[in-house]
């Protein structure tokens, strides 16, 4: 990763309710076709009206995956956010506000609801500003022209005239007024899609063959299912909104007994409550995926905001152990790379999964720095009567030395699927002798050193640098920038970002971390799990940490200065 | 076809001898039998307890879950393939309470299975607490001034919630019972059954006997299960008789029917298509 | 601790509703009444009637509060009993049948059911058994006919009449063949009373002012709700079952809340379901007790056996991190201290505690060492009006150096009792700045420092050697007596018991592991959770686990052999 | 006395204009200092949802708890102290939903706190989805081809699970939702309150004109609430007309009047008699 060439933050803010979300996608989108790499941060309340809300849109011809702290253009819808966002202008930076006089400096007054009122309604008013966001950053307008076609085309005419009307008058109402680190527009193929962490789960999920899916609505998890719903008029695929999130876990393992491959998604109240039948899926040995959304708790805590706080409760959820893969990727390609191996190794396995994503990597908006791949088969490594001598004496849980036992589906061949979340013999009725528990316990955990094998490294970046910053999922994008401005400080600083969580990468870590001299653990949260989990498995101890647990995703600048704190 | 033995297994049963769950049992073969379904055929999910061991005691594809959990673990079961037969084994305090958000939402889901309430108006497994369906002032170690909430009345609440089959039996009537479960299986909805039991060793009031006294057959009287007020008033009757049968049945679309995709085969037997994937994924 | 003296142990074994608990419950209250200290270890399967279960005695002159691997006394109401437990036996060890012959060389038959039917009938059995034991031990018989008139006094003469003939005629029925290794038998007082974990907790709530506790039924915590129940009588104690865990989590919550010390008691799947409430008081710091009474899992896995299985589930549990304490007595006198002092620390800290114990623990009999101390008074920690100078500007959660706002209780005064789930400010209403939201967080972390310090180190016996066993909660007599057993072997080996286990006691810790040359993790788990938490917390690493996780308590010998293997 | 003043605060409130909540909210502040009570003397409970923020908006004493929890939470806080009045905010999904068994168990035990539902038929907070009341076909963006299983009638259910004050009000009548709480409020023992309300947000079918052409004032008919019959057939109206008012009263215990040691006052002002204990543990 070199340093951000062209980078420039726009930040449109206002009520929620105001649609300042739509001239967020609205401009993501124009850029992305331009083949510009974009980062859209939503930050929002969690009310449906009023209050404040803003978007933040990153744009830049290299990858990029934090918000920054600068910000070079600020289109305010309400007077709040010029208030909040004004210390943060960069130096030639622009305040757009609604109106027909500028009341300050540096303050440009464009008269966008009056514009959108004449060309058709109040309702006109995004459009007018993202208009107007275009103009000055010097967009070509019939990329975004095409969009609003696309966007507004079925609906009448009226209406896309109306918006391609507003449009240009916001795009005209900014004169003269070009602004200086404008973009020189050329027209490039993107390198990836344009995905919410959201949609690249919910692809990922049709893309592992995931059929049906339990939900319960919660922030940031209701995305995900947001998501999959939008793909079941095309896929073989089931998403059903549920009673609660008890049920929620209960009926994908049912489907997953039945099976289809299964998901949910949540947030960690609902993990919570999922918890016990993780367990259930432990000791049945049933493959289901349960997405973790985070954000800030305890319990409700902050519906809205990201954090990283579930890490050691979810590899340590529900009573007693039992093998469970934990993910957490860092970028939405990850996300979908990482839902399609979870559904896949659950399969393979006949263990639960747990991907941990946060409400910063699922809402956020982002340009994707390669093409995304779709397997081109799934193994589900399912045997029926054909691959048995004797259908009749099959058994369940046979004992085996991978600890995996052929499965065979239910009311699929005279082989019987017989399951028992009691302990149980290996033909799945329940047992308590002591001598077959401690083998039906050596059998499950037998799996463990060849789930650890499908776990890989944390992916580096100047590893071998004598100073490592530590992190996990989505803080990836903030920590590499970090390490680009340390070094262009002078400090021989690396990283090292977790995706593959649990079963720990203990040799990875050892071989990894072993080697360097100090070792600074990122994270969203308050103890540092990660760091502790590095020290529980490794023995390896941390020198120190960045800790961000406000609700907040990291700028990159406050990890340069907290480290520059640390390493002195 | 098939005979009860087929469906005979050698797990040692652990029920108490004289158990109110042996009827079940047997009657869950027979009708399994009269029906013509096989082992193979036969899917039986349950709860935990005493009445959610059932499935261990015969030949059959089971799966046996978690206290409270046995429908909503059903219902995705059946979601994914609709072509099984499913029959849930569960206890008044497994469904009733621990599982009440589920039952009441299984019902309103009309999902097409057959649920048998082992009812002993007590929790045997924990060794005799007072249970939803316990009557007001029933004594147990817990409950040492006797219960003093008001009994939760399953049949009620089933019709008020739109169930399209609504029945109780009575453990001991083997072949009353074994009726049931065939209607109730051949029924295309979600089926309610609660059948009455006698616990012998935790629920000395309603014994055997208590029950024998008091229970009326409704195939015998011919009775026609067509009227929503009948059946809810027949649902209020326990102290001094017990209507046993089909109290109401209608039938409607069921979960999976309102499911369009679903109508064109189940959804395990669709198939994976990565190229059409590839469309969504394509950047240009 | 020295070699136990008289060390007798007798297994009464049949089937599910034979009684034998009652056996076992008359032979260890005579010996108790004697002022010897018992053990009785119950192991049944998770069914009502028939199959097979047993009761283990351990009668001594010392303290012990280990299950034995030898037996002297066999009484077998079945024959399963002689086939499962023979091989036990130790040298000189009898067994008794029920019959009239004697069909093998070491077997006395003893008529049991017959006398039993002569006297008044089948159901007198388990007296005959218990007067025939006693016959064979030489117990004063007066003491065992005291005992039944305390027990039948109440119901019929004819009753009483009956079983103090059956006692008699089964006492006698022993003929000559009094036992080799009987007691001299001297009546002392005894030192503490005959207690079960589960009454012990019971006991301990009631002392330490616990007023309401709902539970929803789950083995092995039910036994604590019996013995809680069978205070209500006496005490200003309300006990409800409810629907559902979830439930009985929140309604202590709303009693805590109001006012009145609360508690519920379960086991790993319940404790599940608690999770999300769980952190409600966390981050409303409403104080409440839940005791997860441990069992092997994953699931329901075996519901009457015992393990240790939850210790980092519970130390992480439920979403976001909050202070908790987390405790696990070792025995039924830390159970009762531990729980006045769980009560005592929820109310002076405002947080949520979690007293770990399990199936072993809460459902054996043993004799303490000691008398149980009632606190005098209790100290609420409560405000009112009167405390403040300006009830109307009372904040519920303002910020102290502690940590530690002052309470006040809803409808007491002026002064409004305002606490939500959702972070919020100091008033206690919702908010969602970055700026509150890390202060409430680094508030109620402030906690941490001074709950440490309330942490005991973990008790020692030998703990100057230069190997240390190191176990928690209820392992601690198997451990050691393995101490004991090891060093009569010419090993230098001591032990470590936690019982204080969140805030994790880290100085303690460092120290007492610190300065030994080895460490030996003795667990009832399968991946040595305190000796992973250990590395986590102190950096130390452990040498070698002793663990068992087949649902059956340790033998002291089983501890013995496998610390030799690992130190050779 | 107090005034509606009295409960006024200065937090924000967080509703969408034109929302049927501050309706509620105001009818809330009325009923109260009708009945003269404080902001000191009232305890409102609530769990998670746009409903559930109530309590924030006025002055009082009030516990936040989880989503679907209140409930419970409410019954702990009163068997500690059954003094107090208790107020429940609670929505659709929330209470209907999430807390579906608590519900059915408050009820059972006839707990006298008082149980607003803001019923929206839809998932405010989380941003339209359909609740357990949307009526099938409901359509949004999760149900996108409309709701596939049968409403959830909340007043039927209480009705027959013996709920002894049911109630259904429109927020947007708000001097009738304050007779409505103050009647609850009143009445000894549990009391439902659904109150049906417009959430112009996410609602586009059940509007305030639409609720306005249906709704039919009871108290206005001097209509009696003590026939069970006429209640339950009430229940049943929705599409034509929607009667708002006391459906059904009876007084009977109270959960704490069951409990004997509660007769003689509250939990939280009995003694801790450690000498009593003592005797517990002495070892002769
Ligand atoms: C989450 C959870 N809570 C509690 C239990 C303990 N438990 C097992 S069976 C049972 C009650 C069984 O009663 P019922 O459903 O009436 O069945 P019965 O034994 O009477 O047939 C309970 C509470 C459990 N296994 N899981
Ligand atoms: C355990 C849990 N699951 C889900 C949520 C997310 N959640 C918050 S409010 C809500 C639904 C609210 O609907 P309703 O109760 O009808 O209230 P409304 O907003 O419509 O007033 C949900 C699902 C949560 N906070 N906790
Ligand atoms: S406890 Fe009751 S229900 Fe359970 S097996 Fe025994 S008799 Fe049957
Ligand atoms: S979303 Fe609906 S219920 Fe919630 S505040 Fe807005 S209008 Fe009211
Ligand atoms: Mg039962
Ligand atoms: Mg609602």
């Amino acid at each position: 990763m070199i340093k951000l060439k062209n980078d420039i933050v726009v930040i449109i803010g206002g009520e929620a309710g105001q649609g300042i979300q739509t001239v967020g996608d609205l401009l993501a989108t124009v850029c992305w076709k331009m083949g510009l790499y974009i980062t859209v941060v939503n930050d929002f309340e969690s009310r449906i009206r009023g209050g404040h809300s803003f978007v933040q849109l990153r744009i830049s011809d290299q990858p990029n995956s934090a918000p920054s702290d600068k910000v070079h253009i600020l289109a305010a819808l309400n007077s709040k956010t010029v208030e909040l966002h004004k210390g943060d202008l960069s130096e030639g930076g622009l305040v757009l506000v609604d109106g027909e006089e500028s009341t300050a400096a540096g303050v440009t007054a464009i008269p966008f609801s009056k514009i959108a009122r004449e060309v058709g309604g109040k309702i006109m008013t995004n459009t007018v500003v993202a208009g107007a966001i275009m103009g000055l950053l010097g967009t070509p307008f019939d990329i975004f022209e095409e969009l609003l076609v696309k966007k507004f085309g079925k609906k009448s005419p009226e209406i896309l005239d109306n918006n391609i009307t507003a449009a240009k008058r916001g795009f005209e109402s900014i004169g003269e007024n070009s602004f200086k680190n404008g973009f020189t527009w050329e027209k490039k193929i993107p390198l990836g899609l344009l995905l919410t962490g959201n949609k690249a789960v919910a692809l990922g999920a049709v893309a592992g063959d995931c059929r049906f899916s339990a939900f319960y609505p919660m922030s940031p998890g209701t995305g995900i299912m947001n998501a999959l719903v939008a793909l079941t008029d095309d896929f073989p695929l089931v998403v059903e909104q549920v009673e609660d999130e008890i049920a929620a876990v209960n009926m994908i393992l049912g489907a997953a007994y039945s099976g289809v491959r299964s998901m949910t998604a949540t947030s960690g109240g609902g993990f919570s409550l999922m918890v016990e039948g993780l367990g259930l899926a432990g000791i049945t040995e049933t493959p289901i995926l349960i997405v973790n959304a985070q954000r800030p708790g305890p319990a409700t805590g902050l519906p809205t905001r990201t954090g990283q706080p579930d890490l050691q409760f979810t590899i340590h959820a529900s009573q007693d152990e039992f093998p469970r893969f934990v993910f957490a990727p860092g970028t939405p390609a990850e996300a979908f790379d990482l839902t399609v191996k979870s559904l896949h190794l659950a399969d393979k396995y006949q263990v639960p999964v747990v991907l941990l994503t946060d409400q910063y990597l699922t809402d956020s908006l982002f340009t994707l720095d390669r093409p995304l791949k779709v397997p081109d088969s799934i193994d589900r490594f399912i045997i029926t009567d054909e691959d048995l001598d004797n259908p009749e004496s099959y058994e369940r849980y046979a004992f085996t030395e991978s600890g995996v036992s052929p499965r065979v589906l239910p009311c699929n061949g005279n082989a019987l699927c017989v399951a028992s979340g009691n302990e149980h013999t290996p033909d799945g009725h329940l047992n308590e002798d002591a001598d077959n528990r401690k083998r039906m316990m050596d059998k499950r955990n037998a799996k463990l050193p060849a789930m650890q094998k499908e776990m890989s490294a944390p992916s580096g970046y100047f590893e071998d640098s004598d100073i490592l910053l530590v992190g996990w999922g989505s803080t990836q994008g903030a920590i590499r920038e970090a390490v680009d401005l340390l070094r262009e400080r002078g400090q021989e600083v690396g990283c090292l970002n977790f995706t593959d969580m649990w079963p720990f990468p203990v040799e990875h870590s050892q071989r990894l971390l072993g080697r360097t001299k100090r070792f600074i653990m990122v994270e969203q949260n308050s103890s540092s799990q990660l760091g502790l989990l590095i020290r529980e498995q490794t023995g390896l101890s941390f020198d120190g940490t960045v800790l961000k647990y406000d609700g907040r995703p990291f700028f990159p600048i406050e990890i340069v200065e907290e480290t520059l704190a640390i390493i002195g | 076809m098939t005979t009860t033995q087929d469906f005979d297994n050698d797990f040692e049963n652990k029920w108490c001898p004289g158990c109110g769950n042996f009827g079940i049992l047997d009657s869950m073969k027979k009708s399994f039998s009269n029906l013509g379904l096989a082992p193979k055929d036969v899917l039986l999910i349950s709860g935990i307890g005493q009445a959610a061991k059932t499935p261990h005691f015969l030949k059959c594809n089971m799966f046996h879950t978690l206290h409270g959990r046995a429908l909503a673990v059903a219902t995705g079961a059946k979601i994914a393939n609709h072509d099984l037969t499913i029959v849930v084994n569960s206890g008044d305090g497994d469904c009733y309470g621990e599982g009440g958000n589920h039952f009441m939402n299984a019902i309103r889901r009309n999902i097409d299975i057959t649920l048998l309430v082992h009812n002993n108006q007590v929790y045997g497994l924990t060794q005799g607490q007072a249970s939803p369906t316990s009557k007001m002032g029933f004594v147990t170690k817990v409950q040492k001034h006797g219960v003093i909430a008001e009994p939760f009345n399953p049949l009620t609440i089933a019709l008020n919630l739109g169930a399209g089959f609504v029945a109780r039996g009575f453990s001991n009537n083997r072949e009353h019972t074994r009726q049931l479960i065939e209607d109730g299986i051949k029924h295309k909805g979600f089926s309610l059954i609660d059948i009455v039991q006698p616990c012998p060793t935790y629920n000395k009031i309603s014994t055997h006997g208590w029950y024998k006294q008091r229970v009326e057959d409704l195939y015998e009287n011919n009775y026609v299960p067509d009227d929503l007020e009948n059946a809810l008033a027949m649902a209020q009757e326990w102290d001094e008789k017990i209507p046993i049968g089909v109290y109401y049945q209608k039938e409607g679309p069921t979960f999976t029917d309102r499911i369009k995709k679903l109508t064109e085969g189940t959804l395990i037997d669709k198939k994976y298509d990565a190229a059409k994937l590839d469309g969504y994924l394509s950047v240009s």
